[in-house]
């Protein structure tokens, strides 16, 4: 768990939405979804930001987020070379299991790490679709590099000016898309509305987090069998495993 | 240079003991540092049974300080006694304080009794203090007479050393840590957290499920301060320090108003080394300020 | 788009109100812009006798705050009224709130009498809670009887609508509301400073001459919206929101828990044009929250 | 009172002491000896820093501050081209009277204002000399200064490792020097002393300061007929009102 990072790039890549390239230790990185926790020097930010691990090589880690409020703000204004406190990585990440033909779903700010997922799928010569949601077509992004691996990639968006009209459900079954195991990661609403579907996955969950490395219980996640803290047994859970 | 200071029961390499609900039970540290650098713990305030704590978001953020709501989520004393002391020895060779919540005085009573048993539990640290948790709990920390009474029948009912929490949220602090002095305290760890909400501006609903929760960080300390310095002119028991630490000056800060020794909470959140570096750095600020023994400055503020 | 609020004998062209202590008789800050824009300001607390206040060092500085303990420094209620207010017509033609101070229910009410002849005053704010004083002024805002009859005796001693600042350094701030409420109250301004202090690292002593101090600012913030969220629920007249309050973000949040009004203390000091910086920003940030009229969110949090 | 400065220059000159040129307005300072109020961006810095206004021209401004706590050593790492929030110009400043015979005496961080002063007199062709007091020869400052506007300069250091040995007093009256009129500016031991004495003259304060301009009464300090705030009616205070 290292902690200084060099930001080498932070690009607007989408209505409101950056990537952020650091350089630091990516070593310790063992799986696709995990996430890193970032300090943000102002008062008001007291609290670390948690922001989930898109891309990373062996010296650079590669972020995506989205201005929501006055830390992800600040971040987006951070400039090259600045040196950033983060501890990385956190979490479990996702288990990629070995299945014939696998389903991305991302929804919004829970595209970028199925970006890391999709890699090691092909890494693995795993068959895999991507499904992508957002609202609109501004706030479109990554698209091109799912792309680029090689997968089939559907967008969908809520008000249908980009891709489809609807949300990832309507668009999966819509144009019946089949798979055998899925990964996704997006607001909750999304989770729970796949859960509540036949399909089998995991699925990254988010939570207000006063540590982010399993300290304090603030990120306690109730699930059918106990309560896992979503920054140190999650943010990944399996979807048998989750409590609507 | 000395940095070791005596609790009732418990002789510290040095004063810093992080706090009740911002370490764990120790050993999740363990993996950043070798957590018997420590003076001691305080590990996560357990009660009788088993609490799942409140519903989620249970964390909030304000200038300078943080509002938890967790509600005391812990796997009931006996699963600490049996599994998570367990673990905390493998990595862990001195003696920890059991913070103990509860909401009956029975309860706080069987859960000392069970967590007596332990031979790594150096005293009990009585949470008579916290704002989450709404049976009870903050109603002991609030009354004196309550206060007191609890802290006899606990003392009553173990051979260790008996600290109490206390509650800043109170008109007269000094009044309840009299009260429980009186009724055998052994000493007097303050404060806990500030009562605190903050409201989401796009919702318009409390961040916090639970509504209100317990603030803490740098932004309490000259709250922390002044309490432990008037609590120190009424009692002749040792008092533990504790708000918004973040630092070696702050730990002199805290001494200088009363502390014989600090705990550190919030820190330990948004750093995980805090605790460590915080020792490190204390030799260098004693040099610094002069300082040859810390025992030598416990109360200075007040000559 | 409307910004205008009502307190008990005040219509508001903007809920933003500096607090007393941080914004002098107001001509001060006239000199930085016209103080026609506000909704009101409350003036430095003033008594029936003239005060000088406390020993200097009276400020202190603290992460996301300060600490005071200026002693009620004030020129007595009658050069207040001869000479402060007649200073102050000259640059303002708005009510102003008179905030008054007091050791003895005696004092209170010879000093309300005395400025109740302002026609320039729109409302009396009884501070029943100011912290530096040593003779008094705290008892009145920590115990609710001599709460609820301070209250009563000066309803009778004033035709203007009376205001009752609270202390937040107490166990159970609603049962106060409620008494001065019961007790003939029109508003309730909350919250005053909570009670701190500072040690120099390098004397070791106590950073204010007068040991303790009033603390403000941000980092209380939370503190103050979950006090005026717990008497929102407990009293039915209006709430003045204070503390903490930077910008207009955070006066949103004020009204979101309950008030219908807030007052604008520290960030005076820190920025001159704080005040007229928070009217400014008010619209639009209305308008990025899709807030119409400020009068549909008092209180939003409780829905 | 124009609130946004630009740093030109942050430099070490003595030991701890920095000389720090702001870009910004100037126009309304209208005495030597008033004080601008810089806000330092950090929680734990969350009131404003006085500091006396050492010299000025047209567009910028010169101040020269020693490092003592955690907002002078953020200060002095201050780089090149920041933009610092002040409030200036504060305070009265020095009043200068038309006398024969003038003296400037500066203790430590108290000598900088008086720059401006002896740049005035030189102005009026009044003439005067000047008594500066250090704790030993690293805090030597100004000293080149003060001589190329042409005046006696006498420094005096407490251990004698520079000039003199003693305090200003001691200096002044083993040298003998004859002066009708004085200001100055220090420590508040030395301006105690030189009240004490039979001199008449003008000596600047400090004061913990809330605000700076007036509005709190944190600063307010008690002379022989009234109160008076240090930031608004001072920091400049006639010898004659003092009280000791
Ligand atoms: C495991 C995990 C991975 C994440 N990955 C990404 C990502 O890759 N890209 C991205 O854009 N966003 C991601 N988020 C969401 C991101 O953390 C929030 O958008 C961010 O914290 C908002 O901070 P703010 O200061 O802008 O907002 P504010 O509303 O000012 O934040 C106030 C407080 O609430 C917390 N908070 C607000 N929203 C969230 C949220 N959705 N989840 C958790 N805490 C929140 C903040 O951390 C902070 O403590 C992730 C969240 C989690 C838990
Ligand atoms: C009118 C005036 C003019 C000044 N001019 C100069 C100058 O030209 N050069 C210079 O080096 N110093 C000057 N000072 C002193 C300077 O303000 C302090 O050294 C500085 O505020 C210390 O801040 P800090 O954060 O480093 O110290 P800290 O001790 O961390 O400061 C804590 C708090 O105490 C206040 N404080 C500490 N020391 C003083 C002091 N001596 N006077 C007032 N407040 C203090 C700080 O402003 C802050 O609010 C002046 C002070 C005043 C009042
Ligand atoms: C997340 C969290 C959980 C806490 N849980 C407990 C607890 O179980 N028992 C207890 O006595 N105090 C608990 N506290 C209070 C701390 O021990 C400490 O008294 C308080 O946070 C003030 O110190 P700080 O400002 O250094 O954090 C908790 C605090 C936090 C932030
Ligand atoms: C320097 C100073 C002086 C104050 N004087 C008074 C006073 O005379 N009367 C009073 O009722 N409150 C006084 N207060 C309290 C403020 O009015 C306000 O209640 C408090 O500072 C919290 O608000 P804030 O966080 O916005 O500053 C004073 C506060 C400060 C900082
Ligand atoms: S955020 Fe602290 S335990 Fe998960
Ligand atoms: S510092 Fe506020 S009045 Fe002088």
């Amino acid at each position: 768990m290292s902690n200084l990072y060099t930001v080498l790039s932070n690009e607007l890549i989408a209505y409101k939405t950056y990537k952020m390239v650091l350089h630091g230790d990516t070593k310790n990185i063992k799986a696709p979804g995990q996430f890193i926790n970032i300090k943000i020097d102002h008062p008001n930010t007291f609290l670390r930001r948690p922001i989930s691990i898109n891309d990373y090589d062996e010296t650079t880690l590669t972020i995506i987020y989205k201005v929501f409020g006055e830390g992800t703000e600040i971040l987006s204004k951070t400039k090259r070379f600045t040196t950033l406190d983060i501890l990385s990585p956190l979490g479990n990440g996702f288990t990629i299991k070995e299945t014939k033909k696998q389903l991305l779903i991302g929804g919004g700010v829970g595209v970028p790490p199925l970006y890391s997922v999709a890699k090691e799928l092909v890494k693995r010569n795993i068959e895999f679709d991507v499904v992508l949601g957002f609202n609109n077509k501004y706030d479109v992004f990554l698209e091109g590099m799912f792309r680029s691996l090689g997968a089939n990639v559907y967008v969908t968006t809520m008000d249908g000016t980009y891709g489809y009209k609807g949300n990832v459900i309507d668009l999966i079954k819509s144009k019946n898309l089949y798979f055998d195991y899925y990964y996704a990661c997006g607001p909750e609403k999304m989770l729970h509305a796949l859960v509540k579907e036949d399909y089998v996955g995991q699925l990254s969950f988010e939570e207000r987090m006063g540590c982010g490395f399993g300290a304090c219980m603030g990120c306690s996640h109730k699930t059918i069998t106990s309560y896992k803290r979503i920054c140190k047994e999650g943010p990944v859970l399996e979807s048998s495993e989750v409590l609507l | 240079m000395n940095l070791s200071v005596t609790l009732p029961g418990m002789k510290l390499d040095n004063p810093i003991i992080p706090a009740s609900g911002c370490f764990g039970f120790g050993y999740e540290f363990a993996e950043y540092y070798d957590i018997n650098i420590l003076g001691s713990f305080s590990f996560k305030g357990t009660t009788l049974e088993e609490r799942f704590g409140n519903k989620t978001p249970r964390i909030a953020e304000s200038t300078s300080g943080m509002l938890n709501a967790i509600g005391l989520q812990n796997p009931g004393v006996n699963n600490v006694l049996k599994i998570e002391l367990e673990k905390l020895k493998k990595v862990y060779n001195k003696k920890v304080i059991a913070n103990i919540g509860g909401s009956t005085i029975e309860d706080y009573i069987e859960a000392v009794k069970i967590i007596s048993k332990s031979d790594i539990v150096g005293a009990i640290e009585l949470n008579i203090s916290c704002p989450n948790v709404k049976e009870g709990g903050i109603g002991f920390g609030t009354n004196k007479e309550t206060a007191a009474k609890l802290t006899r029948l606990v003392k009553e009912a173990t051979n260790l050393p008996v600290y109490v929490k206390l509650s800043p949220n109170v008109t007269n602090i000094g009044e309840i840590a009299v009260a429980v002095e009186e009724a055998g305290a052994d000493a007097i760890s303050m404060i806990n957290t500030l009562v605190g909400m903050r409201i989401n501006l796009k919702t318009g609903k409390p961040v916090l499920a639970n509504t209100y929760g317990g603030f803490s960080g740098p932004a309490i300390k000259p709250v922390a301060l002044k309490m432990v310095h008037e609590v120190y002119k009424q009692v002749s028991i040792p008092i533990i320090g504790i708000g918004g630490i973040m630092n070696a000056y702050d730990v002199i800060e805290m001494m200088y108003a009363g502390a014989t020794a600090v705990q550190i909470g919030t820190a330990n959140l948004i750093n995980p080394y805090a605790s460590k570096e915080i020792i490190d750095q204390l030799p260098q600020v004693m040099k610094e300020l002069g300082i040859k023994d810390l025992n030598n400055i416990i109360g200075r503020a007040h000559k």
